[in-house]
């Protein structure tokens, strides 16, 4: 299909949706109105269970099935990305590419930098977890924190560092035993939501060592280009 | 102002999906399918958002005070953050094979998979 | 109980194996995958034979119906029924793959388990916003063994194509569950469903504005998983590059599910609110193009997708005729479909795996040897076509017949067309590649572009997959063999059974009383009946037309492939403006799926 | 006026946060240049998470800041550099047949662009 078409036939398509969507928008109660029927009775159960951050209560006790489904697919993706980017690496390995360690040129003040952050960014990401349960944030959050603080060593210049910090293995079986471990405690037990929060925190940090060190790996190992560094 | 954040909900959805028809790189487009998905963000929290209220959360203060926003649609929209994440991040993948195996990543440079 | 099992045992079983895959034999690692399928085929057969007398409900963490906030998971017979063809195929190609993937990690088993716990959790549940996130995790496991093989070119192409599709599709079905949410503050099917009743109302007994675009918007994601035309263009891209017991998995079971989501929330939420004539018309749309589009490939793996596209929308026929009787054909249909297509994709991938090529023109005369293999294509192009007592047969003659009953008139000489072309299409492969004679050249030294094309699969370039077994084990034949013994006996079925369970599916006050009240609701219900005159007359009509056509194809082929009049060259010319239809080009599928969506909202609203 | 969470003020912040929200949106759609758009998507990630403060979702602010302002972009990042080699595509000539859009992408900026972000955006 020419470009042209392409786009009209699309335009014809995005005027119906919208006119849908409008028309049924403004059907829809009035913004900021006063009646969430399920979000009353969802407060309503978390204060008897004395979960203070009602979401987290929604997420990991009344709708706990929703987060073994969303931990699933967490777990599938990493696997998933594990098994599209292992052959290509391994390819390009065979080809005798260039590995680029890090950024060339470091500061030492960046350096430092990176490293002090890291013991920090770790901790903070501790205690989101860890209090999940009584105020905002919780597993997911401090998870990300996790996974992402990790890789502040590669902000320090320190690749082999980081490479012997995340072993892929190890993080592909833990992020696994922590999906399981989740379900079975939402399944057998809901409720106990500071444990829950914790395997979530895992869970969702090991996934995301895995997908960000999978594409660090990507993006190091294509060989330098023809024409020399810029 | 009444009904205005569903119809930008709307709006982002649309020009997301406007962006994956004309793209002419593919990782641009998983980017645009990730803006497609924010529109969805948007219209749950609008729809879950009161006037007046404050988080759904306790710990500083006693329950039964001022109202609070919806916590079902907070929780939907915090799985949906992590699908859409987990998502783009495996497309991406996908896309990147796409680059190395195909030498192109310009979806019209691609040829047909029908023979 | 029962159901928690049903979901958590898959999961569990693929957990552990991810965790620990790497450090297990493979053996183990077979046996484990196997056995954790085998006890999810055994739980949900034992549901199957309790839902029509006990309510199988379970509320998830103790939150019952009382306190308003819990998911429930419900199975009447049919849902049960689904999970059980789930597990049976998923069994059937674990067993197949069990020599055909030699990697040591069990990723593959891993993410079949995961796919499995998907498909099951989606067929139970009983909550919009659930439904939406196992929808999400079986795309998303659907991507990954899409692309399974990524070493192979067009397989990441195909895979990409078909995740940004499907993931338009799922942002639009959860904008229309919000929808619902805004205006019931419900999310479960039934809960809504009552609140839908008793607001959403306009002038009339109708759905207003905002029920059908609420319908409509969920109805777009869940026809982007059936393939309706259309939506249906990542399907092809997907099956030809998906590995082959994948296959048997997306076209037997995840499809249809597509069907079933969009049957399931009419039923448990939007009945009588919303017309269905949208589905029939693009389901209908989708028989059409799929079996003119079936008829057109060479590439085996395409074209049994494009079959697939066929059969699916005469399912989603079955359900826009809206009621328990062309439901009950649907379900036969569907098991049918299942056992069918599960082997022929099986039988195609025997062939992959001993040729390593699918190429219809490549084969030629090349399946001489193997005669399991060609007996299969020879029972599936039969069973396609409608041969008694399949399920495809008992579906064809109930739907037809609850067709007839609506005055749809053009339902039968629709359904006869799409599987003559598609069962057409079969014989044609059939005779080609088992009884046809070789091409005059040495097959070692074919054409390098054709021997190298991308999309011919396995072989010496992949070191995943043994290069070549001279003989097929029988994990590789049996798995194909039963399932299409299945489907063709599928049509046994006692009709009195099924029409009960048609009867139950389709009453929304019933659902709600087994969600809510845990009552089994017993509606009155009129017995299936597959063995009528008119069923037999089409089988047979089928039967000649697709004999015809697949002659027709092999005689064309073997005189002279330029010739003809004006209308070989139309016919020429349709195809080519097809093929180039079918661009591979994901701007292309995307403009598309937003025409589709202003289609649906066309013929959905009521002026 | 005394309080924050009602009335005209708060109105105004949830539309003024509505508007930059449906702008970015709009801006990372149009930004054809995939190193620029990484960084316009994550300016448009926080734009976000504001917009969710505003709406009393302090948790759900939390994920989109972590995941839509430095994961995803992050990973875009580093999928541009691992795609590099194609984008410059030799033959191909990718940027000379951008759309109008972006008139400043040109194959010689395209691949520092890319490299530096890869370098200097890693949290």
């Amino acid at each position: 299909m020419r470009t042209r078409t392409r786009t009209l036939l699309f335009a014809a398509g995005a005027a119906g949706a919208a006119a849908l969507f409008t028309a049924g928008a403004l059907d829809l109660p009035r913004f900021g109105g006063a009646v969430h029927p399920y979000g009353d009775r969802a407060v309503r159960q978390a204060l008897r269970e004395s979960t203070t951050n009602t979401i987290s209560s929604v997420n990991f006790d009344q709708r706990a099935f929703d987060t073994i489904g969303e931990e699933l697919i967490l777990m599938a993706s990493a696997i998933g990305a594990v098994v599209l980017l292992r052959v290509v690496g391994k390819e390009a390995e065979d080809q005798g590419a260039a590995h680029r360690h890090g950024p060339a040129e470091v500061s030492d003040a960046l350096r430092i930098v990176g490293y002090l952050l890291l013991p920090v960014t770790l901790l903070i990401g501790v205690y989101i977890i860890a209090h999940g349960a009584q105020s905002p944030g919780g597993g997911f959050q401090g998870g990300v924190v996790l996974g992402t603080a990790v890789h502040l060593l590669y902000l320090a210049g320190d690749y082999p560092a980081l490479q012997r910090l995340r072993p892929i293995p190890v993080f592909e079986s833990t992020e696994a035993l922590a999906a399981g471990v989740f379900v079975a405690m939402a399944l057998a037990a809901a409720g106990a939501v500071p444990a829950l929060n914790g395997a979530v925190g895992v869970e969702v940090g090991c996934a995301l060592v895995l997908l960000i060190g999978k594409f660090f790996e990507q993006a190091l190992l294509v060989r330098e280009p023809p024409g020399g560094t810029p | 102002m009444s009904h205005l954040p569903y119809l930008a909900a709307g709006w982002i959805v649309i020009v997301g999906i406007y962006g994956i028809v004309t793209s002419r790189d593919l990782i641009h487009a998983v980017v645009c399918l990730s803006v497609t998905q924010s529109g969805t963000y948007v219209l749950l929290l609008a729809i879950g958002y009161r006037d007046g209220a404050t988080a759904p959360v306790f710990s500083d203060r006693p329950p039964h005070g001022r109202p609070v926003t919806d916590p079902v649609v907070q929780a939907m929209t915090l799985t949906d953050i992590v699908v859409g994440a987990t998502v783009t991040a495996l497309l991406l993948a996908l896309a990147v094979q796409v680059a190395k195996r195909r030498g192109t990543i310009d979806p019209g440079e691609l040829r047909s998979l029908e023979s | 109980m029962i159901l928690q099992l049903t979901v958590a045992v898959p999961i569990l079983a693929a957990a552990l194996l991810a965790t620990a895959g790497r450090w297990l034999p493979r053996l183990v690692v077979d046996v484990a995958a196997v056995l954790a399928v085998a006890a999810v085929a055994a739980l949900a057969a034992l549901t199957l034979t309790r839902a029509p007398h006990h309510a199988q409900v379970s509320w998830l963490g103790g939150w019952g119906p009382a306190t308003g906030v819990g998911i429930p998971l419900a199975a009447d017979p049919f849902a049960a029924g689904l999970a059980l063809v789930t597990a049976l195929l998923t069994l059937a190609a674990l067993l197949f793959s069990w020599r055909f993937f030699t990697e040591v990690q069990a990723i593959f088993h891993t993410l079949m388990l995961l796919f499995l716990a998907a498909m099951v959790a989606y067929v139970y549940t009983g909550d919009l916003f659930d439904a939406f996130v196992f929808f999400e995790l079986m795309s998303v496991v659907a991507f990954a063994l899409t692309g399974y093989r990524s070493e192979e070119p067009s397989t990441v192409h195909g895979a990409l194509n078909f995740g940004i599709i499907q993931s338009i599709g799922a942002y639009l079905t959860l904008a229309g569950i919000a929808l619902v949410y805004a205006r019931t503050g419900q999310l479960g099917l039934a809960t809504a469903g009552r609140q839908l009743i008793g607001t959403g109302t306009g002038h009339g007994g109708h759905g207003d504005a905002l029920v059908t675009a609420a319908f409509v918007l969920i109805c777009t994601g869940y026809l982007v998983k059936a393939s309706a035309v259309p939506f249906h263009f990542w399907l092809a891209d997907a099956h030809a590059v998906a590995p082959t017991p994948v296959c048997v998995l997306f076209s037997g079971i995840m499809v249809p599910l597509g069907v079933y989501g969009i049957a399931r929330t009419y039923w448990a939420t939007f009945a009588g609110l919303v017309p269905l004539r949208a589905i029939a018309v693009l389901g209908a749309a989708a028989a059409l193009l799929g079996a003119v589009m079936c008829v057109l490939q060479h590439h085996i793996k395409r074209l049994l997708a494009y079959s697939t596209v066929s059969h699916v929308g005469l399912l989603l026929v079955g359900v826009a005729a809206h009621g328990p009787g062309a439901l009950a054909g649907t379900a036969y249909y569907l098991a049918g479909h299942a056992g069918v297509k599960g082997a022929l994709f099986l039988a195609a991938g025997a062939l992959l795996n001993r040729h390593q090529t699918v190429d219809e023109h490549e084969l030629r005369g090349r399946g001489r040897g193997m005669p399991v293999t060609g007996a299969t294509f020879l029972l599936g192009a039969l069973g396609l076509a409608g041969l008694p007592p399949s399920g495809l047969f008992a579906g064809h003659a109930v739907t037809e017949h609850a067709a007839e009953e609506l005055g749809w008139w053009w339902f039968t000489p629709l359904a006869i067309a799409a599987s003559a072309l598609t069962a057409g299409a079969v014989l044609r492969v059939w005779l080609g590649v088992f009884r046809g004679t070789p091409a005059e050249e040495d097959p070692a030294q074919e054409d390098p572009a054709h021997g190298a094309r991308p999309d011919a699969g396995g072989g010496h370039e992949d070191p995943e997959t043994r290069p070549t077994l001279r003989n097929l084990p029988w994990t590789m034949v049996s798995p194909g063999l039963v399932l299409l013994a299945a489907a063709l006996l599928a049509g046994l079925i006692p009709g009195g059974p099924v029409g009960a369970a048609a009867a139950m599916f389709t009453d929304r006050d019933g659902y709600a009383a087994l969600v809510l009240d845990g009552r089994v609701p017993h509606p009155h219900s009129v017995p299936a009946d597959p063995w009528t005159a008119s069923g037999v007359a089409g089988f047979l009509a089928t039967l000649l037309l697709a004999a015809l056509i697949a002659v027709h194809a092999v005689r064309r082929r073997a005189s002279d492939r330029t010739g003809g009049g004006i209308l070989a060259r139309a016919a020429a010319a349709t195809s080519a403006r097809l093929h180039a239809l079918h661009s591979g080009h994901i701007g292309d599928y995307a403009a598309w799926l937003t025409a589709g969506v202003a289609v649906l909202a066309l013929l959905t609203t009521r002026f | 006026m005394s309080d924050p969470f009602s009335g005209p003020l708060a109105d105004a912040l949830i539309l003024t946060a509505l508007a930059l929200t449906v702008l970015m949106a709009t801006a990372v759609v149009l930004t054809r240049h995939p190193a620029r758009q990484a960084v316009v998507l994550s300016g448009y990630g926080m734009v976000l998470g504001v917009l969710f403060l505003v709406l009393q979702a302090p948790d759900v602010a939390m994920s989109q800041i972590g995941v839509g302002t430095v994961v995803v972009p992050l990973i875009v990042v580093l999928a541009l550099h691992a795609t590099r080699r194609h984008r410059k595509g030799g033959d191909t000539g990718e940027d000379d047949r951008r759309p109008d859009h972006d008139t400043s992408g040109t194959a010689s900026d395209g691949d520092p662009a890319g490299r530096g972000a890869a370098g200097g955006d890693a949290p």
